[in-house]
């Protein structure tokens, strides 16, 4: 790998060759940031890490700047930055050091040194990363045991607040495909009409009557939705409440009733056959 | 036996972490995008599909060890047939002597599992005189573990709270009362008083359980779908 | 498998959302009261309380068969503790000898299969050395790997844990989002509440999960990163 990394940054190509170029492009994507650049380049010129002549190293990340901007490849922000660190470097070091007073702590500490902790400090992880790669290669290899049957019985995952979120953000957008849906929907039947009565019936104590007219999409919906409560009133299924003169009206699931949903075919068919 | 040796066996050389073999690993590495896709690339999916079977043939000392292993991954009784296919070039003879030795030691050794010939195939099961264990168990294991619905009506309920069953219907779309049953069993979520409407229906909220298995501190350490809006580019 | 492949598996039909469904739904709710449910009542939170725990102990030649059955039926790494819960009135010296006499079983007899220690449990899974034989009879691929700037971060946030994005970022010197949000959906990192500074931002850690895939006890047994230093060179 390193052979070919050196290979991308030596011979800049002169020529518009389009091959070549596409060959350098997935060389030169090698690298993964700045500092990992950096780090190449250092070892490239075998480059005392805690010595780095700022100067050679800042034209030859230019370098390699313009190198990526002439093969269009986008010069990620990050690397923009390191290139204004490394400038700013570079003239720290051209300036005179400041007289040092007597009794004074010497304030001239190297330019460098932070940059140089930061690339220490990041090729540990770069080292780690490679350990981590390994041993996840072992665990690859085990294999636990095949699904068995209390797996289906209980089948209950352990979660984590990512799977709260991530599963709220599916609901969300679920709801906002199934809105869609509705406009497509096939046109509702009286049993769905009487079970989605009987649902609502079933979670909330008593149902606003013009609210769910509301809901009809269609004219023949809201016929159905009329004869829906027809039905239940006449199966003493709902008591229908109206509070005050004119006010608003609302179904009431009688209190003994355990309301059934269940609407046989031949009933169905009558109601459609009534329209 | 040590990571490095077991590594030795599955990929000899590889277990070497020193820093030049970081750079050979990198060849295998297609790291040229952040958010390059993990899984295979369509020609790599064909390559797949095409892609001969893997030929190996068992040794006679791994008989015994490769078939436990394959009915232990198996998800369904393993028919004999299959088992001697995927081992290789063996006569089936010898692997039925080492089914059979493999099955003796199971019993002889009054394992906790038994290895018993069902619907057509053979299967690695727990012993029956064992139930009153494993149901333990299960009923034992943290209440963070939940179904899919469970779990989609915990998640309306956390971001959403205080909230009522109707306003959790019209979000998730479907009905969540066995759902919020469950919640309430496994005491993540408590009653937090009426909504003042129509019928007066509970609200629910999270529970101090919920922050405990959740590992959070407060409701404030939820995670917003700010948070992960930069991470979604 | 999609979500609604699982959800068909965990309760059948609940995820269609037909008319008819919604019959099949009904007939779960108690809907006797006139209040809908919500929740338990305080007799029943009582008897949630007191749900008397299955009691059974094992005797002493049962420990190493239930220990067994256990971690066969074990969906994750088993806790010591938890297995000791789950048999009974035993002490936890004898339970931590049938332990070792089981995991020394394996080994002598050569199984297929090992008992391990992991991420803070004990886990039955085949032997690596036959991984061969399971792929060609699974039909499976080798997982596909992390990609390089995945296993990066993810090696930052193992040794900063907890570190936010901005920390990250500092050490890698680039923008890690979309690793991150790798690692997040790959369950190897999870947030781990919100560092109390300008915009409290999320902070994470390393997961169960990630223990499990690269094969550790805890995270004390993850080499010090001052070790990298020498390789790094």
């Amino acid at each position: 790998m390193t052979e070919n990394r050196t290979t991308a940054v030596d011979e800049l190509p002169e020529r518009e060759d389009e091959a070549k170029r596409d060959n350098y492009r997935v060389k030169l994507e090698v690298f993964e940031g700045p500092l990992d650049l950096l780090l190449f380049l250092i070892k490239k010129d075998e480059i005392d890490i805690y010595d780095i002549p700022i100067a050679h190293i800042t034209e030859q990340y230019l370098e390699y700047l313009n190198l990526m901007e002439q093969l269009d490849i986008s010069v990620a922000g990050d690397f923009l930055v390191m290139a204004a660190t490394l400038i700013y470097i570079k003239s720290k070091m051209l300036l005179p050091p400041e007289p040092k007073l007597e009794g004074e702590e010497d304030l001239n500490e190297d330019p460098r040194a932070e940059l140089v902790e930061r690339l220490l400090e990041y090729q540990k992880f770069k080292a780690a990363a490679s350990m981590f790669y390994s041993r996840a290669e072992i665990e690859a290899a085990t294999y636990t045991r095949g699904a068995i049957e209390t797996d289906t019985s209980n089948p209950e995952v352990s979660a984590t607040v990512f799977d709260l979120l991530r599963v709220f953000r599916e609901i969300l957008k679920r709801a906002e495909s199934a809105v869609e849906m509705e406009i497509h929907r096939d046109e509702i039947t009286m049993a769905e009409k009487l079970a989605q009565i009987n649902q609502m019936l079933s979670e909330r104590f008593e149902i606003n009557v013009r609210e769910l007219f509301e809901l009809a999409h269609s004219k023949r919906e809201l016929i159905l939705t009329f004869l829906a409560f027809l039905e239940l009133v006449k199966e003493t299924k709902i008591t229908l409440v109206q509070r005050e003169l004119f006010g608003e009206i609302y179904a009431r699931r009688r209190q003994e009733s355990i309301v059934q949903p269940v609407v046989d075919e031949t009933e169905n068919d009558q109601v459609t056959n009534d329209e | 036996m040590n990571d490095d040796e077991i590594k030795d066996q599955i990929e000899p050389g590889v277990a070497d972490e020193s820093a030049t073999e970081v750079e050979v690993e990198w060849v295998d590495f297609d790291s040229s995008d952040d958010d390059q896709p993990e899984g295979l690339s369509a020609e790599e999916e064909e390559e797949l599909a095409s892609d001969p079977e893997i030929v190996v043939t068992a040794t006679r000392a791994e008989l015994q060890p490769v078939i436990e292993a394959l009915l232990f991954v198996a998800e369904e009784p393993l028919p004999f047939k299959q088992i001697c296919k995927v081992l290789g070039d063996v006569p089936e003879d010898d692997v039925r002597a080492a089914m059979d030795e493999l099955v003796a030691g199971y019993e002889e050794r009054e394992s906790g599992l038994e290895i018993r010939e069902i619907a057509g195939g053979w299967r690695i099961s727990t012993r029956p005189q064992h139930h009153e264990f494993i149901r333990k168990y299960l009923k034992s294991r943290p209440s963070a573990r939940l179904s899919l619905p469970a779990l989609e009506t915990l998640a309306v309920i956390a971001y959403k709270q205080p909230i009522t069953v109707p306003e959790i219907l019209e979000i998730r779309g479907v009905t969540s009362s066995s759902a919020i049953k469950t919640l309430l069993e496994k005491r993540l979520i408590v009653t937090r008083g009426r909504k003042e409407t129509v019928g007066r229906p509970m609200m629910y909220g999270t529970s101090k359980e919920f922050l405990i298995q959740f590992g959070l501190k407060d409701l404030s350490e939820l995670p917003s779908i700010e948070d992960f809006e930069d991470l979604a580019q």
